[in-house]
């Protein structure tokens, strides 16, 4: 990963070469200041690890960076980056809390080494850094539950040989109990939501949902669809995975069979084994107003 | 010849699959001629002397089963007092059978989010649930629990099965929004 | 120091089970020490590198999986019951329970920088977090990471997760500190 930088402080040049466990680079927001040039990420840990002042850096002029960087999403066609966005929110309001507090007098503490007597500004630093830390092993999170979705376990019935040397079943819970379980498996994965669906309707991504269905069209060739909206969680999922079915059809990525009219579709992989295949994207609203998961409170 | 990727598939396969696996349905799965996958079979099945299970062709298809000289070790394990309670995915399975029957394997997988196939088969051996008939549109046999559960739950008949929250879909959700897409 | 006699008997066992066993239950059947046990389960464990299974510990139970590499043969057979994906807001706010629990929700709140109540919701029903008591000074319910969350990440238990100090600066006691002021 790409992790050069540099930045001047006190009229030296320094070059920075340090390993950095910063996400993806490619595609995200970097920074272009009179005191620093590279990706958000390296100087977000050049100030965490107080090699970089925080009152040093022009937030104002991040902040206008930012928000070109945002429309040149916009006017290329990619749209808004929400979770690069957000991300950005948080972030920005922590260094504006930090500066803030950093400008104060009473906020110089010598021993800097000494963290029982952090100081307002050192608590934000230590925040942000804990936020982005969660966000780093989240991927890893990601990446344990992917493999152990392809690690199967045996589980096998039980031997009716086996079975007729037990004593009676014990179902070991009373009928309330009993009642109680089935009440917690028959409910919806998806909780009911009370009436403010309208508002919070999360919207789904006709070109993420392209991804996952180019995936699994890689893995197992040739599914029917209603193997491939199996997990849909709602109506406009099963939508968005139609169109963008429809898009790959059109890219001829894949062939479409239906023996009987209304019978069941089934879907052949017919594109590139690997590589990026996008589609959808025409579908996606350039501006996405409200997401119920993510609304920034800082 | 051995092909050590081919063998590791089929031994893959029949170490979480339940049911006996046929000649046939893993040259079809793993695309290869079935004389191959008799040979794997064949070679595989004489590796394994020295461990406590054996991979056997029964009634027409290749499993893997425990070594009939430890029988008594199983046996004892079986015998077990955690044995003869049902575990929590029986029991959840048993749940989801008492509330919805008669109901069909897939669906109840389908609420419960996971394969359901050999626990339903262990309620069945166990005398807890039994089929009950074929599902019309699909041909699902369909499964219902018996006296012997009512029994040993301790009830007289199913009406005596304790009201769920009256706000529970009773409906399959995928099939429901499959069903408003095709109208 | 092995010994063929019993391993072949855990072998023999662990063909019949239907949920993991843990190494007291093997003891207690096998009437050996729960030491030998577990010597013998990790011998055997290590046994199985040219197989197309292997024999694991999650969550406190061991059986045997097919291994990854072969997941796509083993898929045809598998197919109902798949899992559902998380969002990245669910595997963060995952992230941050899996870490800090017991938390409250006000707590998770304050460290992700956004409100999670929906993500929580979502966790709680997918079986991944649940209840665990009450915080004493605010009154506020506290959540943990469950057995399930285990499984679905492959760990044996919660210290298995991997340290999240390399993910933070190498600050002395940071994360100590870092726990105690997001309250």
């Amino acid at each position: 990963m790409q992790a050069k930088g540099s930045f001047v402080k006190y009229g030296l040049h320094v070059e920075i070469t340090e390993e950095t466990n910063a996400p993806e680079v490619s595609g995200a927001f970097s920074v272009h200041l009179d005191n620093f040039d590279g990706p958000f990420d390296l100087l977000l840990q050049l100030i965490s690890r107080h090699r970089m002042d925080i009152t040093e850096v022009a937030l104002s002029a991040v902040t206008d960076e930012f928000i070109s960087f945002i429309r040149g999403l916009e006017a290329s066609g990619e749209g808004w980056k929400l979770d690069q966005a957000t991300e950005f929110l948080v972030v920005a309001a922590t260094l504006l809390d930090l500066k803030a507090a950093r400008l104060l007098p009473s906020g110089e503490v010598e021993d800097e080494t000494d963290l029982a007597l952090l100081e307002a500004r050192d608590l934000l630093f230590a925040r942000l850094l804990q936020y982005r830390a969660f966000k780093e092993i989240a991927a890893t999170f990601h990446d344990r539950i992917a493999l152990e979705d392809r690690i199967f376990a045996r589980v096998v019935a039980l031997d009716p040989s086996l079975a007729s040397l037990l004593p009676e079943v014990l179902i070991g819970v009373g009928a309330e109990r009993f009642a109680a379980i089935a009440e917690r498996v028959l409910t919806p994965k998806i909780t009911p939501a009370v009436a403010i669906e309208h508002l919070h309707m999360p919207l789904v991504s006709v070109a993420e949902e392209a991804r996952w269905v180019v995936e699994s069209l890689r893995k197992s060739k040739t599914m029917s669809f209603r193997h491939l909206v199996a997990d849909a969680e709602s109506t406009l999922v099963v939508v968005a995975r139609f169109l963008a079915l429809l898009d790959l059809y059109r890219q001829g990525a894949l062939r479409f069979d239906q023996v009987v009219a209304l019978g069941e579709l089934q879907i052949s992989w017919t594109g590139s084994e690997s590589g990026e295949v996008s589609a959808g994207e025409e579908f996606d609203l350039p501006v996405v107003p409200i997401d119920t998961e993510e609304t920034p409170n800082v | 010849m051995s092909n050590p990727e081919l063998d590791s598939s089929i031994e893959a396969i029949l170490m979480v699959v339940d049911e006996p696996v046929t000649e046939l349905t893993l040259a079809q799965v793993l695309e290869r001629p079935t004389d191959e996958i008799i040979e794997a079979l064949e070679r595989l099945s004489l590796g394994y002397e020295s461990n406590g299970f054996h991979l056997r062709k029964v009634s027409g298809g290749w499993r893997f089963y425990s070594r009939p000289e430890f029988s008594s070790a199983v046996e004892r394990f079986v015998l077990d007092g955690q044995q003869s309670r049902l575990t929590q995915a029986a029991l959840e399975t048993l749940a989801v059978i008492a509330y919805r029957q008669p109901v069909s394997r897939a669906r109840v997988s389908a609420i419960r989010g996971v394969n359901v196939e050999a626990v339903m088969k262990t309620l069945v051996t166990r005398g807890l649930v039994e089929e009950s008939g074929i599902e019309h549109e699909s041909g699902a046999i369909l499964y219902k629990t018996t006296s012997y559960f009512l029994e040993r739950l301790g009830l007289n008949a199913l009406t005596d099965l304790p009201a769920l929250a009256p706000y529970l879909p009773d409906l399959d959700r995928l099939d429901e929004i499959l069903g408003s897409l095709t109208d």
